[in-house]
């Protein structure tokens, strides 16, 4: 019984079966990697798991509660937290604010005026957030608008808000997608690295095989909708029907 | 049974009216991303491009009548036009006569010319600035065209009568009547609406400045002068929401302030049509333009005090609870 | 390593530019922020040069100076085609000059269907391939002609953006991580096309973070960090040299 | 001090300064002068401008850190007005049980309009805000005349039966709005020279109302509620996904904002007894957003100035008509008189509006930040034509 | 009390509409004003100051004080009328607030002015209000208002018309409207008229169609249009393109009536008007057509003329005589005292400013003089000849107990000095 049980799932976009029939089990404290050709309907999972789509059919499972039916918000309070494919931010606002957004929210996800304490009278949560981004080296951009971050930072910083929240699942859309290489190798370290240290199972969609070869523990192929095989990174790699539909010569 | 109908004509009529300006204004919404909140002015200048059309034809001389005086005991001035002493009495009046129709002909580049320049003069610098500047700086614009208009037409409304030919009223069925020049105006606006769909579904121009709505600047890259089609875009907007104005000036007769009359209204018709739909501003100005004449039946009156009053924002409310995006709008258009 | 033309004297020493597309120290900004800092390379006719970097480095805003885009603003610099002052014209007498970019995100236009996607482009001349003829080149989009173009998948839709580029009577081609977020077999596809593109004679640009697969590619190379040329050579000779790779592109 | 850190103690420090000498800065003109004219200190106008000035810093709350747009306002300043002149009706003539009030009601109306219209964003939320206020006036004109008395508005009358204070007073007037006796309309003149101050009792009482609502907008600004307003402003989307429900916090920035027009509202009640249905119509709503726009939206003192200044222009150029034109140019040979006057006669009197359009289209167009963006260019220049000064004192300096 | 003039000069508070919809209106009471202040110091060739009974005025100003004056706007809009009036007030030093062209503006600076303690003339007002529910011991009404409107029309409705017909009422929704309404629907059904209808038009309508519509199949022969300004205006040019005017109905030939008229109205309603019937305060012709009862009316028009180029408004000519009424009051209680000057007005029998002689009411601060009762030109001689003078009702006619109960409610109070 894994951590996230997606059973049956169907979603259709008018004439277009999007995903047809998708069942997946992502076991506890493991990697698992989702891929397919374009418009396979990969992305189109993920929303269905963090409530942004819902789907037509089936079941959606996390910790044995059903995720269906409740809104974004809620499904991040049971510990699911969603780092986006194009980098969603809060441009207008500091690093170091951007990080603290999420931990005001950790608290229980209730709602908190504090209408009147200053913003540094919540240290606790100050140094929470300074202690992330150390973790992720970005400490002296702390002070700088979000907005005028590089790509990769914009990332990076997001996966800060995402991992302090400590959450239980992480799903990531095609995290180092236009990512230098170096940036790449780097972002391929840093999940490494929380994997190690932090109790957390991680949902990745990616294109780059690099990638998804180092960190994967699993691996599932959707195609048109349905999953095509579902195996180790190594067998999946000599798999035919996979090299033909997805990986081509390069593999 | 007649009276239904008839309020659906007025329905019709009051929802062209709306669906003229709320057409105007969705254009330089939805291709220029403007809030134009001098689009009320650009309604009234119109309406005043068929008084000044007026005040022309009547430029008079003067002759004294001595056997008349006026109010202080001299001799009365009688004055008559030039156009009379040109054409003669009878044609003369006959021009006079139909100063409103004339008048299209004398406002549609008036209008363009305006939209143009109001375009490359002021809104170009305001395409990238948050709506919230374009608000201020538009309304800022729509008081000094207002206030303009006030200073040289004065405060009261002046009349813009029809053609006689198209004053009396038409019998429709036995005992349904109705104003011709109503349905002139009724004609006219459905013909304006087809005009500028066909023009903009049927020809390039139409793609171009649809793809121009969506994307600017790939647009740009393709070769194409943007900036030049969305100013012709505006003067299109000004010259229907100038046109409105001028065909309207014999229902009501224009004064000063009927743009700002207009305009949070039309506001609303464009938002409940759903911001960026051309249709959707046009349906959305008939269905409020039908329901505001429903409601205002002393059957509404009587059974809900007040319901003419707020019928429009109710429907609004509704509609806007039940469709998020008005009747027909798309997603992403300023809903942040 | 760059030759500075002499553009001094008026429009017959223009003939004078060494290259059939001279970027020439050019400067450019967003806003207050200087992003292009005096960049300067010659490509030659019928070639392919791959520009290189990391992220941030400046390659998209320095493609988005030539194709004279609103953003960045060039302060200072020149940038000519086939002797025509790129630099005194906007983006769309630049694209009639014969400049076509195929953006960073495609930038299909939502609305529209396939065919008038195409179509928009052989609005303003000058025209270049008929319709049919870049059916037959993709012919995926012959298949899809009344779909709507951001329905597409994203192999389908850079497939698209090439062919809207080459509807116009391009003289260079510039291309923007044409292979950011597609699946291997796809990236197998698109690199054909552009051979078949470079046979027909066509100049090409071409900005990639996989930067081996564009190496291989491209005749010529030009590297940039934090928006100045740091490299400008044959490709082979970035391929072969260890120092140059790990660098600045981390290979 | 006050929980603030410097930067933002001295802006209090400076506005409270500012309000309380407001008599003598508005006034700077000698009575008798031609140009007293502009002269601003009167408690009507000086109340005027604090009582906007907590209307537009309310209205900020909402649009300068959540960026949602409220086109309906001014609905919650006229049911403050309503709910005051009502408490002076039936209760007393103290203005703490009016304002009190009205700052409920208003709260009350905000949360249910708000509840209903945050369902909505973007431009969707403005029109749904304006529809409920352009409701509410229309019925206030109309329908509700029991209530609210119409197009004449609610006034006091000799037969309120007021429980606490008496109907009218012995000689037969009604009762003059107090705190706790001192006298709303009650004001002690100084005269200096030529000039004459006027302070009112009433203006003290708005003006120490308005520090304390100030104040609590900078704690506000500066607090993790309005970090989280401006997280709305910045990405929702984001929130959403972060585990924050982002409608409790709009919602209650909403109801804050309209309590601060309730309690808008109820000042100007309190000043002057009376409630017009006009006070809720669009254009009052519109006003309160072109206050803050042309001060500064998201700037703390923004939308004082820009309360101030369109309060100015209405109150001030209005009453110049060509009758003190003449006052003033009278200096001047008779014919350039005449023709100096002509000129300017379009902009002032029954023109007043075409300034102020045109002021609107010169500030929004030259500096796009509103007036607090002016001032800091103007505070730049300074401070860099002190830099270069100083550079050139030291640049003199022999070395040593 | 209040502003007590200490100088050589007096302050008079102008407050009328200079934006909106009525600033045309209110230009023109702003010229009369000044017209007056003109008079009152010795000025132009004194006006009405010659034809006026009383004869304490001699061109010097009000007691010796050179007459002095501000003016603001009133925007109509009660709050604004009311923070210009305070202005005049605190600022300025005015003693006196006059002007004004809707009721509920009226209403509000009246309130205002009894609470600041100086004396408010009403300038155009016409609803029962100003002074009956909402009078104040400090605020006085020189024009007439609906209840007289009605008194004044029905008789010659009767004429006109007979005494068989079938009204139906469109009625502006708000105080005005239901006054005029119901003071007009009182004095038809007296004749023997049936009210069939009374509808309820909002205040922002600008297209009536839908209002119009539907009296065409209500069986009703006259149609009453209970509006002023751009409604009015609006409205009969509906009810006119809608055939109304050329209709009959049970055999006879359908009516419309404006119960209140003015000049700008009649302008803005441009050849609508024709024919249709109403009342008003006064009109410039009234000496001419009706004899020397009227006496001033020519002197003013002759000086408004003279120095502005066409005839004045009945809203000039209320405000003109506001202004010398006032001044003479004081000059008579021989103090600025708003007391005393309340005093000397009330019950104040006075001729020559136009309207015959005319009465301040003590009892409700009204005027009470005889009201004419206008119609449409059907072939105007020039633009200032737009309607004729078809009946001039007398004073006896339209005078009302002051506890009539479309007056009563509110109270007088006591007068107001101020600090
Ligand atoms: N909102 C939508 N409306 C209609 N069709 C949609 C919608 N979202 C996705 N689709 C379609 O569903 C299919 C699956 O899309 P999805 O985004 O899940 O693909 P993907 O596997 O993430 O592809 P990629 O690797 O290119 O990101 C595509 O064909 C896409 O066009
Ligand atoms: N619109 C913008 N406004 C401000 N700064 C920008 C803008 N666009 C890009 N930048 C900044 O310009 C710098 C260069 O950006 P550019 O997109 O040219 O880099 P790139 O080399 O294409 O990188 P990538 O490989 O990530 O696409 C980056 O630091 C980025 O933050
Ligand atoms: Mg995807
Ligand atoms: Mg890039």
């Amino acid at each position: 019984m894994g951590i996230l049980e997606v059973k049956g799932v169907n979603k259709r976009f008018g004439g277009l079966q999007a995903l047809g029939d998708v069942n997946l089990s992502v076991a506890e404290n493991t990697v698992h990697a989702i891929i397919g050709p374009n418009g396979a309907g990969k992305s189109t999972l993920l929303n269905c798991l963090v409530g942004k789509l819902i789907p037509d059919t089936g079941s959606v499972m996390f910790n044995g509660q059903s995720v269906l039916g409740r809104k974004p918000f809620e499904i991040n309070q049971m510990g699911i937290s969603r780092v986006f494919q194009t980098p969603e931010i809060f441009g207008d606002l500091t690093v170091l604010e951007n990080v603290m957004i999420p931990c005001f929210a950790k608290r229980d996800g209730a709602f908190r005026m504090h209408a009147i304490e200053g913003v540094q009278n919540e240290r606790q949560i100050m140094e929470k957030a300074l202690a992330m981004l150390d973790d992720l080296n970005m400490a002296d951009k702390r002070n700088m608008h979000s907005a005028s971050l590089s790509r990769g930072d914009k990332r990076r910083l997001e996966m800060a808000m995402c991992l302090v929240q400590e959450p239980q699942l992480l799903l990531l859309d095609e995290p180092t997608a236009g990512m230098a290489r170096a940036d790449t190798n780097n972002t391929i370290d840093l999940l490494k690295e929380i994997k190690e240290k932090r109790d957390i199972t991680m949902c990745i969609i990616e294109h780059d095989m690099h990638v998804v070869f180092s960190l994967a523990d699993r691996i599932t192929v959707l195609a048109q909708g349905t999953p095509l095989v579902e195996d180790s990174p190594e067998n999946i790699k000599g798999n035919p029907k996979v090299r033909e539909a997805y990986l081509g010569e390069t593999a | 049974m007649d009276a239904i109908l008839v309020q659906i004509l007025n329905g019709l009529d009051k929802g062209s009216a709306y669906a003229l300006i709320a057409l105007g204004l969705t254009l330089i919404f939805g291709t220029l991303g403007v809030v134009n909140f001098a689009h009320g002015a650009l309604f009234m200048i119109g309406a005043f491009c068929a008084v000044t059309l007026q005040r022309i034809l009547n430029l008079s001389y003067e002759t004294v009548d001595p056997d008349k005086t006026d109010f202080l005991g001299q001799p009365l001035k009688v004055k008559t036009p030039y156009v009379e002493s040109w054409f003669g009495p009878d044609v003369g009046a006959a021009i006079i006569d139909w100063s409103v129709p004339l008048a299209i002909l004398f406002a549609i580049p008036v209008m363009l010319i305006f939209g143009f320049v109001m375009e490359r003069g002021l809104i170009k610098h305001f395409y990238k600035r948050p709506h919230a500047d374009q608000i201020l700086v538009t309304f800022g614009l729509a008081i000094v065209l207002q206030e303009i208009i006030k200073a040289n037409f004065g405060a009261n409304p002046i009349q813009t009568p029809a053609p006689e030919m198209l004053s009396g009223v038409a019998t429709l069925m036995d005992g349904v009547v109705y104003p011709v020049w109503r349905i002139v105006y009724f004609c006219f606006a459905a013909l304006i609406i087809g005009g500028v769909f066909a023009f903009l579904q049927f020809t390039t121009f139409g793609m171009v400045v649809r793809a121009g709505m969506a994307d600017r600047e790939t647009v740009g890259l393709l070769g194409i002068d943007i900036d030049r089609r969305f100013t012709i875009m505006f003067g299109l907007a000004a010259a229907v929401a100038g046109l409105a104005g001028v065909m309207y000036g014999p229902i009501n007769a224009p004064n000063y302030h009927m743009g700002m009359d207009f305009l949070v209204l039309s506001f609303v018709v464009v938002v409940v049509g759903g911001m960026g739909s051309l249709p959707g501003a046009v349906l959305a100005g008939f269905v409020l333009g039908i329901l505001e004449s429903f409601a205002s039946t002393t059957w509404a009156t009587t059974t809900i005090p007040g319901i003419n009053q707020i019928i429009i924002y109710l429907v609004a409310i509704i509609i806007l609870l039940t469709r998020p995006r008005g009747l027909m709008g798309r997603a992403g258009v300023m809903e942040d | 390593m760059n030759v500075k033309p002499d553009f001094s004297k008026g429009k017959n020493l223009a003939e004078t530019a060494p290259a059939y597309l001279s970027v020439w120290d050019i400067h450019a900004y967003y806003g207050e922020s200087y992003i292009v800092q005096g960049v300067s390379f010659n490509v030659h006719e019928g070639e392919i040069l791959a520009l290189l970097g990391r992220n941030g480095a400046g390659k998209t805003s320095t493609l988005r100076a030539i194709a004279r885009l609103d953003d960045p603003q060039i302060t200072h610099g020149e940038v000519w085609l086939d002797h025509q002052p790129l630099h005194l014209k906007n983006s769309h007498q630049a694209s009639q000059l014969g400049i076509g970019l195929v953006p960073e995100d495609r930038r299909i236009i939502p609305g529209l269907t396939v065919e008038e996607n195409l179509q928009l482009a052989q609005i303003a001349p000058p025209i270049g391939w008929s319709i049919e003829r870049l059916y037959e080149l993709f012919p995926r989009l012959g298949e899809r002609r009344k779909q709507e173009g951001v329905t597409l998948s994203g192999g389908e839709q850079q497939m698209l953006a090439i062919a809207r580029a080459l509807a116009r009577d391009i003289k260079v081609l510039l291309l923007d991580e044409p292979y950011e977020g597609l699946a291997p077999v796809i990236v197998d596809e698109i690199e054909k096309t552009l051979r078949l593109i470079k046979e027909q004679g066509i100049t090409t640009v071409i900005v990639e973070q996989n930067a081996v697969r564009a190496l291989e590619l491209a005749d010529r190379s030009v590297i940039l960090d934090t928006g100045s040329v740091v490299f400008d050579g044959a490709a082979a000779e970035v391929l072969g040299n260890e120092e140059l790779r790990a660098e600045y592109l981390a290979i | 001090m006050f929980g603030l850190d410097k930067k933002d103690l001295t802006l209090l420090l400076v506005v409270a300064l500012l309000t309380l000498l407001a008599p003598f800065i508005l006034n700077p003109f000698p009575t008798g002068s031609g140009l007293a004219q502009f002269n601003a200190g009167y408690p009507d106008l000086m109340q005027r401008f604090v009582i906007f000035g907590i209307f537009a810093i309310g209205f900020n709350i909402l649009f300068g850190l959540t960026g949602y747009l409220s086109f309906g306002h001014a609905a919650f300043l006229g049911v403050g007005s309503y709910s005051a002149v009502w408490m002076f009706k039936l209760l007393s003539m103290n203005i703490i049980p009016a304002i009190v009030l009205s700052v409920i009601i208003a709260g009350l109306f905000a949360l249910v309009i708000g509840y209903v219209s945050l369902r909505r964003s973007g431009i969707y939320f403005s029109i749904l805000t304006l529809a409920f206020a352009q409701m509410s006036f229309a019925l206030a004109y109309s329908v509700l005349t029991p209530i609210t008395n119409g197009e004449t508005g609610l006034q006091l009358t000799l037969d309120d039966p007021r429980i606490l204070g008496a109907s009218a007073t012995a000689d037969g007037s009604i009762p003059v709005t107090n705190l706790f006796g001192l006298e709303m309309r009650s004001a002690v003149n100084m005269a200096l020279g030529p000039w004459n101050f006027t302070f009112s009792a009433g203006y003290y009482v708005c003006a120490v109302v308005m520090l304390l609502a100030f104040y609590l907008a900078i704690r506000i600004f500066r607090s993790p509620f309005g970090m989280m307003l401006r997280a709305i402003k910045s990405n929702q989307n984001r929130l959403n996904y972060t585990g924050l429900n982002s409608r409790p916090y709009t919602l209650a920035a909403f109801v804050i904002s309209g309590m601060y027009a309730g309690l808008a509202g109820g000042l100007m009640a309190s000043m002057d007894p009376l409630a017009g249905a006009e006070r809720m119509q669009w254009t009052a709503s519109g006003e309160v957003v072109l206050m803050t726009i042309l001060g500064g939206a998201g700037t703390l003192i923004g939308p004082v100035l820009g309360a101030g200044m369109i309060k100015y222009f209405e109150n001030i150029f209005s009453k110049i008509n060509d009758n003190v034109l003449h006052g003033w140019f009278a200096w001047m040979p008779d014919g350039i008189e005449d023709l100096t006057v002509t000129l300017i006669h379009p902009f002032i009197g029954k023109g007043w509006h075409l300034t102020l359009g045109i002021l609107f289209m010169l500030v929004v167009i030259f500096l796009p930040g509103g007036l607090v963006e002016g001032g800091q260019r103007i505070m730049r220049l300074f401070r860099r034509r002190k830099a270069t000064e100083d550079d050139q004192t030291k640049a003199k300096q022999p070395a040593e | 009390f209040t502003n007590e003039p200490t100088g050589s000069s007096v302050t008079l508070g102008f407050n009328v509409p200079q934006t909106g919809p009525y600033a045309d209106e209110g230009a023109d009471e702003l010229r009369a004003y000044e017209l007056a202040v003109e008079h009152l110091n010795g000025g132009g060739d004194g006006g009405m100051l010659g034809t006026f009974s009383s004869k304490v005025l001699d061109g010097t100003g009000i007691m010796g004080k050179k007459v002095q004056y501000v003016s603001g706007d009133t925007q109509t809009k009660s709050d604004a009328a009311r923070a210009s009036a305070k202005s005049m007030i605190e600022k300025d030093g005015a003693i006196m607030i006059t002007g004004g062209s809707s009721s509920g503006v009226a209403v509000a600076v009246q309130g205002l002015c009894q609470e600041a303690g100086v004396i408010f003339m009403a300038g155009l007002t016409h609803s029962n209000d100003t002074t009956g529910k909402d009078k104040k011991a400090n605020g006085f009404r020189h024009f007439f208002n609906a209840y007289m409107s009605g008194a004044a029309l029905a008789p010659v409705l009767e004429k006109l018309y007979g005494n068989d017909r079938r009204a139906y009422h469109l009625t502006a929704d708000y105080t005005w409207g239901w006054t005029q309404q119901e003071s007009i629907a009182a004095a038809t059904e007296a004749l023997g008229w049936e009210t069939v209808e009374n509808v309820l038009t909002p205040l922002a309508q600008t297209d009536f169609s839908s209002y119009i519509a539907p009296v065409l199949n209500a069986g009703a022969d006259v149609l009453v249009l209970n509006h002023y300004g751009g409604n009015m205006v609006n409205s009969l040019t509906n009810a006119v393109q809608f055939g109304l005017r050329e209709k009959q109905v049970n055999g006879k030939n359908f009516e419309i009536v404006v119960p209140l008229y003015s000049e700008l109205m009649a302008k803005g309603a441009g050849a609508n008007i024709k024919g249709i019937v109403g009342s008003q305060n006064w009109d410039w012709k009234l000496e001419n057509e009706r004899g020397d009862k009227y006496a001033g009316s020519n002197a003013f028009v002759k000086s408004f003329g003279e120095k502005y180029g066409f005839p004045p408004s009945q809203a000039a000519q209320t405000c003109y005589a506001q202004t010398l009424l006032y001044a003479d009051a004081v000059q008579r209680a021989g103090s600025f005292n708003p007391c005393a000057v309340a005093e000397a007005m009330e019950d104040f029998e006075f001729d020559g400013l136009g309207n015959g002689p005319t009465t301040y009411r003590g009892a409700d601060h009204q005027c009470f003089k005889d009201v004419l009762v206008v119609r449409g030109a059907e072939n105007p001689s020039d633009e200032y000849n737009l309607v004729e003078i078809v009946e001039v009702t007398p004073v006896e006619q339209v005078t009302y107990a002051p506890d009539h109960p479309m007056f009563a409610g509110g109270a007088l109070g006591s007068c107001n000095a101020g600090a």
